[in-house]
């Protein structure tokens, strides 16, 4: 021990010293021209070709016990079985790029014909998903897109701007016509789709009709119920005034909205955004909650599961403007980007959330 | 007199072991207060108070784990298990009373807990490797079992949901039922004979057995209690959060032998208390949420947390070299 | 003879509670098998010496064989695994009697004990208490039948307070159940005022002295009101007021009534508190006489199976060089400016009452313990402080006190243990090859004439003075200029004892210089050239071997106290 | 002086039994690593011929990337455990590094300089973990505890929640790449050479045979002659540079410097150190063994998924395996007493 520290700094100091040399003319972000992008689709589309039969499709949404991806998994069966085809669903326990890309090898090993995945991280799963395509495997991302460059096409559940547009809209209806503070609930700082729901909102509250809101924080539940749950407590003790709590997340809008209606803020802070209706029809009738809003996704699911369909048969191969049947939803036409937008979302109030079930 | 001399400054360095824990809870209060005078008020101490119940509620059972130079790394999963049973028990019979609930509970935590003890006292595996196998495997039933569903508000009776925020004389139940277990795990570990044999079996597990203490028995008892009061703290956990899954009070073991080190139950069994452990839930807690109030990046609460740890050890390691000197120095012949 | 013996010593180590640092003496010590009886053994001639005694501390006869024994052992075998530790033995224990039993290590004394304080179960046979069988399912069920049992080793609860160690399982209770401590505590108090013990029953356990532990042993015993007492080598770390003390409550104890069982290698303790003897060897019954009957020497005879040479064969040799000199070495609240210095062919003992400081100095001199002041040289050359290693590389090699903590890991093989301080040496290219490590170990396992299965066993597996032999083979082999042996005899049977003084002496005679530190008198009066007296943590006093008669060195080591 | 030795007397009365051979092979064959080994290779087996596409070389190369975390940051952790110590915030540390790298990359620095600079900071953890075990004498599975929620949180500290994806093509490409595009992966080399390194510095030094003196005893290592508290320290240091080493991979990897990669990792260390049948009190235990378990835990992992049993039953099989490893052990010794004892009971009613 007497000795360690010397020994220690000297150690230290070698390894600097290479790293210092190693800093001349090395590979830094700047120098760095990422040209690791897979394979693109080379493949013309084939409008006319029919939809084989007995295609493997597997979902691996984002973790498992996760009740809404299990709607839009349950959407994608529907759809495989209308299909023909033989679904799979696999995924981990935790919310996870390291643990997805482990279940995409074995998609890969297993030679299924279409991936469906909801990608935990954008980056982390690109090396796994172009092997994947690699193998002739088509890759379908629905709920949280993957780097586009490792994917064929993304089923976007309604346009950024949509969202962000709806989400400051009952801001405000909530706020009612004095405004006040408002913050928001998301989940992970680096999820995808919030960030940018939450920066078209931002976007949107710069406009006169939305003066009188103003965004005092975005906190973070980590899609963690406890966590969640905890932040809304936060949030109320730091800002004493808020008027409306926004999650654009259903993890955080029922934590939310179950504090709010445990507590003395009941019917003074309201909450919205974007929830799945089974978890919040107790608060919609119990005044906590008066509207909120999503898309449904169970047909997120069945889109993803068409959508893969139609690519493992040559119809499409995910080029702007190419087009494709989706059983029910009908034809759909793929935007910039191999992106897919299921349509714009529904609201649920007292009035209509018991006609949905999910 | 030697007999007096010692006496004094043993004690008190001892008291203030539980008393540092006091101290860092006021200042930190006092400082967040001043910042925010909202973090005292109602609303504010009962959430608190509420979030602490769980955790003490496992700690004290931790603690008493620990004392006997024992771990229970898989209340964590016990919590998830008992939550789940219990929330698709109720759901599924939404006529039972609350107390069904809490015993059901308590009895799926009391047989993870027995097969704990099971494994340590007479498969001879020690505590570290049973529990973390236990830890897998009861994650792993409830996963199996519960799959992706989730039990939701909705699906749960209202009395027991509201029985999280139910009062008693003012006091929520939840916290009730923590300061309940609480007190009854320190009076038994301080004033009753069992209580004393668990220290002694942890202070020294050969001695123990040669005393004609029945360790088998009480070592299954401190896993029991373990496991039960992670069961009650499923329950608790059930009727707080609402929304129950399979990952309920996953990775909540670190946060409960966190909460027993820093309240100053030594590692290697033998010295600290029930209470103290409760005092460091309640720290762990408050720390947690003077940070949202503080709003301080919530990025910093584990790093927070962990140096409390190794600050807390490196405090009990002081007091116990403060007081092998004086007990050296009363001996010391030179 | 060897093949004659079944072996796993390997399986016996499962028996064992599982705790690595159990305070308990192993059965492996015990579990060695014998069923070579020495020609004569059991027809030794007992040539009956009268000794004469001083009438007072001549032992009462007892009424013993018209009364019911209080404790009996019955035809009792035990073994470990193949080895068998306890093969059909019985003898009584009559209530007002102080018995002693005695053997050899290894003679199956530890097991009985274990057996009685319900730590292990008979395999066969049976025990009785009062006349009627019992089976003990464990120690709870020995300390119910009113046996107390003091082991070698103390066996407290260092996180408790004095008073609940002694209180365990007893402890007063209120009407609510609770735990009365005021009552405790005043148990406590009156305990050690009839023991006249100072201690403070509120101070915790840890950092008590051994001899402070084991006297709270004896006062835990008292506590629990044993009708049989059972004392395991209560006195090895006891000084002699101390065991003087003891030794006042036992008889005061077994006139009330308790019988009392009493193991011991000292014989004068044994003459000195026991009526009668119960000898075993190799786990087998001997005899069981009127200690007034047997002379010393019957005794060791009968445990032995032959007769003994003498004890301390100390070869006089030229004192060389000096090769140790300590100046004014100090270490606050423990030792304080120690000097004395050794020369090659010297043995120089460090004698001196437990806790004088005896241990403590020589451990700081070979570095495994720090100290604040003073100087360590060895052939003139100042050592570095707290580093054993250049105290290795300086040629000392330090045999410690405590074989099964400090000398030796249980677990490992003895060649690994044989090599353990010179692996680096014995590298090459900074890799270890089994062959060089087996060829070391062989050579100074053979050396010592150590008696072992296989070099690869775990030490562990061997006897106590086997194992001793092991430790003494371990530096040995490192070429030592200055050996440093503290207690080489403690807990070694009587044979293997004379082997190690004739080794040390020897070794001196090859020029060795060597530091003695013995808690027992006549080996130090028998090995040592000079003395070093410590009391206290300083030097008492340094007598030649001339100056140095029992009297002198306990004057020396306890000061005005011995004056009465 | 040898002369003399050889007169000491024959009063020793201890004799040893010459049938120790057969039985020193019995005991190497039922010891756990050998069982772990044999149990290792028939799974493999079995599963190449019993599960589709478990054998294939692609197969091969996933399942090296899969353990590559694990069987790095083991070989120290075994050293660590056999000294009776334990590190629970390996995967924190990696954690940290991974964060690290992202944050250093986003200033601009090159990744040849990131990449030694990352293994230095999980140096550095280690020796704060070090340091408060050794220095200061506090109890390791506290410690670590602690250090596990101190770096992780830095880890969160300094990345927060995002992710830096865009390192080099060339070295994240290395990482899933394969020797020649063949069916040998790359870092397999790294696999190799690092077990080997650990494996013989285990096994065949000087230190290698003090970490199991230290393990068994530490006071009578120390009375040896062995620094225990100096080998103890430089331990947490080489682990706190692996685990820095396996941030750098694992963000290379996935492409993906997080604050959360690796987060739950220490537990599969330390269960598969366990498994490969390492005593927890230190000791014990071989590098064989431990990396048998390893690649034990991960195959039957890769067969259970590409059998779609789901991931939860992984959870019961790992939690299983962990306990029977101790178990097993036990009860084999424990029938085999008893079988004895009756035996004995019997001979003596006879």
């Amino acid at each position: 021990m007497l000795r360690s520290p010397r020994t220690l700094l000297s150690v230290t100091s070698a390894a600097l010293l290479v790293a210092g040399l190693a800093a001349c003319g090395g590979t830094t972000k700047d120098s760095n021209t990422n040209s690791g992008s897979g394979t693109q689709a080379s493949a013309a589309a084939d409008p006319n070709a029919a939809v084989k039969e007995g295609l493997k499709i597997a979902f691996l949404p984002k973790q498992l016990n996760n009740p809404y991806s299990d709607v839009e998994t349950g959407g994608g069966k529907v759809a495989v079985d209308e299909l023909k085809g033989e679904y799979k669903l696999v995924g981990p326990n935790d919310a996870s790029a390291s643990s997805q890309v482990s279940y995409i090898n074995t998609l890969i090993q297993q030679q299924q014909d279409v991936i469906v995945v909801a990608a935990n991280d954008p980056n982390a799963v690109c090396p796994s998903l172009n092997q994947a395509r690699a193998a002739k495997i088509k890759v379908i991302t629905f709920d949280s897109d993957a780097s586009k460059d490792c994917r064929d096409a993304f089923i976007n559940q309604a346009t950024t701007e949509g969202i962000g547009q709806s989400l400051a809209k009952m801001a405000l209806e909530q706020a009612g016509s004095d405004g006040g503070e408002i913050a928001v609930l998301s989940a992970t700082p680096n999820a995808t789709n919030q960030n940018s729901w939450i920066e078209v909102m931002k976007t949107e509250l710069k406009k006169p009709e939305y003066a009188k809101l103003k965004l005092v924080k975005v906190a973070y539940g980590n899609d963690d119920d406890q966590k969640s749950f905890q932040e809304a407590q936060g949030l109320l003790q730091s800002y004493p005034n808020l008027k409306v709590i926004v999650a654009p997340t259903t993890v955080g809008i029922a934590a939310g909205a179950r504090y709010i209606s445990s507590s003395s803020y009941k019917g003074k802070v309201a909450v919205t955004g974007l929830g799945l209706p089974n978890q919040m029809r107790e608060y919609v009738k119990d005044g906590t909650v008066t509207k909120f809003a999503l898309w449904n996704p169970a047909d997120i699911g069945y889109l993803a599961a068409f959508a893969g369909a139609a690519m493992a048969s040559g119809q499409i191969t995910g080029a702007e403007g190419e087009k494709f049947k989706a059983g029910k939803l009908g034809e759909y036409t793929i935007g910039k980007d191999g992106e897919i937008v299921l349509g714009p979302p529904t609201e649920f109030t007292k009035d209509n959330i018991d006609q949905f079930n999910f | 007199m030697t007999t007096l001399s010692l006496h004094a400054p043993a004690k008190n360095l001892l008291k203030t072991r539980e008393l540092g824990i006091v101290l860092a809870l006021a200042l930190l209060i006092a400082y967040t207060a001043i910042d925010n005078p909202r973090f005292l008020s109602g609303q504010s101490i009962r959430d608190n108070l509420l979030n602490t119940a769980i955790l003490a509620v496992m700690a004290t059972g931790q603690a008493v784990v620990v004392i006997t130079r024992n771990i229970d790394l898989s209340v964590g999963s016990v919590l998830g298990i008992s939550a789940f049973t219990v929330a698709t028990m109720m759901s599924a019979n939404p006529g039972l009373p609350m107390i069904v609930a809490l015993l059901a509970g308590l009895a799926v935590g009391a047989v993870a807990g027995l097969v704990n003890g099971v494994l340590v006292r007479f498969g001879k595996v020690p505590a570290l490797v049973v529990t973390l196998g236990t830890l897998y495997i009861y994650r792993g039933i409830t996963y199996s079992w519960a799959g992706g569903s989730q039990v939701n508000a909705d699906e749960l009776p209202r009395h027991f949901l509201t029985f999280a925020n139910d009062n008693l004389l003012g006091i929520p139940w939840l916290v009730l039922i923590a300061l309940i277990v609480v007190g009854t795990g320190s009076l038994m570990m301080r004033n009753y004979r069992v209580g004393r044999e668990l220290y002694a079996m942890g202070s020294s597990p050969a001695a123990a057995e040669l005393a004609g203490i029945k360790v088998a028995r009480n070592l299954l008892g401190a896993f029991v209690l373990s496991g039960a009061l992670a069961g009650l703290a499923g329950v608790l956990y059930a009727a707080r959060f609402g929304t129950v899954d399979a990952a309920a009070g996953n990775g909540m073991e670190l946060n409960v032998v966190a909460a027993v080190v820093v309240g100053g139950v030594a590692v290697f069994g033998g010295s600290g208390s029930v209470w103290g452990a409760a005092l460091g839930a309640l720290l762990l807690t408050v720390i947690g949420s003077a940070l949202a109030v503080l709003d301080i990046n919530q990025f910093w609460q584990q790093a927070i947390v962990g140096a409390l740890i190794i600050l807390a050890i490196c405090a009990d390691r002081l007091v116990a070299v403060r007081i092998a000197r004086s007990l050296r120095k009363r001996d010391a012949h030179v | 003879m060897a093949e004659a013996n079944a072996r796993p010593q390997k399986a016996d180590a499962h028996n064992d509670p599982p705790q690595t640092n159990d305070p308990l003496p192993q059965a492996n010590d015990e579990a060695k098998v014998a069923n070579d009886p020495l020609p004569g053994a059991s027809g030794q001639p007992q040539e009956a010496s009268d000794r004469p005694r001083e009438a007072s501390d001549r032992p009462r006869k007892t009424a013993a064989n018209t009364q019911l024994a209080r404790l009996e052992v019955h035809d009792v075998s035990k073994s470990f695994g193949a080895v068998a530790a306890v093969q059909g033995v019985s003898f009584p224990l009559y209530p007002g009697e102080a018995h002693a039993l005695v053997g050899e290590n290894g003679a199956g004394k530890s097991t009985i004990v274990k057996m009685l304080a319900g730590v292990h179960r008979p395999d066969t046979g049976t025990l009785r208490v009062d006349g009627a069988d019992v089976d003990f399912a464990g120690p709870a069920d020995a300390k119910a039948a009113g046996i107390a049992v003091i082991y070698q080793e103390p066996t407290l609860f260092p996180d408790l307070s004095v008073a609940e160690n002694i209180a365990m399982g007893n402890q007063p209770l209120t009407k609510l159940r609770q735990i009365d401590r005021k009552e405790m505590h005043a148990n406590a108090e009156r305990l050690f005022r009839r023991l006249g013990v100072p201690l403070d029953p509120t101070r915790p356990a840890r950092g008590l002295s051994i001899a402070d532990q084991q006297l709270v042993e004896i006062a835990k015993a008292l506590s629990s009101e044993a009708r049989v007492l059972i004392m395991d080598e209560p006195t090895a770390a006891l000084s002699a007021v101390e065991v003087e003390r003891l030794f006042a409550v036992v008889r005061s104890l077994r006139d009330e009534g308790a019988a009392i069982m009493f193991i011991s290698h000292r014989f004068e303790e044994i003459t000195a508190l026991c009526e009668r003897v119960t000898i075993m060897r190799d786990g087998k019954h001997v005899a069981t006489e009127m200690v007034a009957d047997l002379s010393v020497d019957d005794m060791i005879r009968r445990m032995v199976g032959r007769d003994l040479s003498a004890l301390f064969p100390k070869q006089d040799v030229e004192p060389g060089a000096v090769v140790l000199e300590v100046e004014g070495l100090s270490r606050e609240g423990v030792f304080k400016d120690i000097s004395f210095s050794v020369r090659a062919g010297e043995i120089v003992a460090l004698a001196g009452l437990v806790g004088a400081g005896r241990s403590e100095v020589m451990q700081a001199v070979f570095g495994v313990d720090p100290y604040d002041s003073g100087v360590v040289k060895v052939h003139g050359r100042r050592l570095k402080k707290g580093e054993p290693r250049a105290a290795m590389a300086a040629g000392m090699a330090l045999v410690p006190e405590d074989r099964r903590q400090q000398g030796l890991v249980m677990d490992l093989s003895i060649e690994r243990n044989v090599t353990l301080p010179r692996a680096r040496k014995l590298a090459r290219l900074g890799l270890l090859f089994g062959g060089s490590e087996r060829a070391a170990a062989e050579t100074w396992t053979r050396k010592l004439q150590t008696k072992l299965g296989r070099l690869s066993d775990a030490v562990g597996t061997l006897s106590g003075g086997n194992q001793q032999k092991v430790v003494l083979a371990k530096w040995l082999a490192t070429g030592p200029k200055l050996l440093i042996v503290d207690e080489p005899t403690r807990g070694i049977d009587v044979g293997t004892k004379a082997e190690v003084h004739r080794l040390m002496s020897s070794l001196a005679a090859d020029g060795l210089a060597v530091v003695m530190v013995s808690s027992e008198l006549p080996e130090v009066l028998g090995m040592a050239d000079r003395i070093v007296v410590l009391r206290e943590g300083r030097v008492a006093a340094q007598l030649t071997r001339a100056e140095a008669t029992e009297e002198s060195v306990m004057y020396a080591a306890m000061g005005q106290e011995v004056a009465a | 002086m040898s002369d003399t030795l050889q007169k000491s007397s024959d009063i020793d009365l201890d004799k040893r039994p010459e049938n120790g051979r057969a039985t020193a092979i019995k005991s190497r064959l039922t010891s756990w690593d050998s069982i772990i080994l044999v149990l290792t290779v028939l799974v493999l087996i079995v599963a190449s011929f019993s599960v589709e596409n478990f054998g294939t070389s692609r197969n091969f190369t996933f399942m090296v990337l899969d353990l590559l975390p694990i069987i790095l940051i083991a070989l120290p952790m075994t050293m660590i455990i056999v000294t009776g110590e334990i590190d629970l915030s390996v995967a924190s540390t990696l954690g940290l590094t991974s964060s690290m790298m992202g944050w250093l990359w986003n200033q601009g620095l090159s990744i040849e300089t990131i990449i030694p600079l990352c293994v230095v900071i999980g140096a550095i953890c280690g020796v704060v973990n070090g340091f408060l075990i050794t220095g200061l004498g506090l109890p390791s599975l506290a410690v670590t505890i602690g250090t596990l929620a101190l770096y992780r949180g830095l880890a969160f500290v300094v990345l927060g929640d995002g992710a830096v994806a865009d390192f080099p093509w060339n070295y994240t490409g290395w990482v899933t790449g394969t020797i020649g595009g063949g069916a040998v992966p790359n870092v397999l080399i790294l696999i190799v050479v690092l077990a080997l390194i650990f494996g013989i510095v285990q096994h065949a030094t000087p230190f290698g045979r003090s970490l199991y003196a230290i393990g068994a005893n530490a006071q009578a290592a120390h009375f040896s002659g062995i620094r225990v508290a100096r080998t103890k320290f430089w331990l947490y240091v080489v682990s706190g540079a692996v685990a820095g080493l396996v941030g750098v991979l694992w963000t290379l990897r996935y492409s993906s410097a997080r604050a959360d990669n690796g987060s739950g990792l220490e537990l599969a260390v330390v269960a598969a150190v366990l498994l490969g049948g390492v005593s927890i009190f230190g000791g014990k235990g071989s590098l064989p063994g431990v990396l048998a378990g390893v690649v034990l835990l991960t195959a039957l992992q890769n067969a259970l998924r590409l059998e779609d049993v789901s991931g939860q039953a992984l959870n019961i099989v790992t939690g299983s395996l962990l306990v029977l490893s101790v178990l097993l052990p036990n009860i084999t010794t424990a029938v085999r007493g008893n079988y004895h004892r009756r035996r004995l009971r019997q001979a003596a009613s006879r």
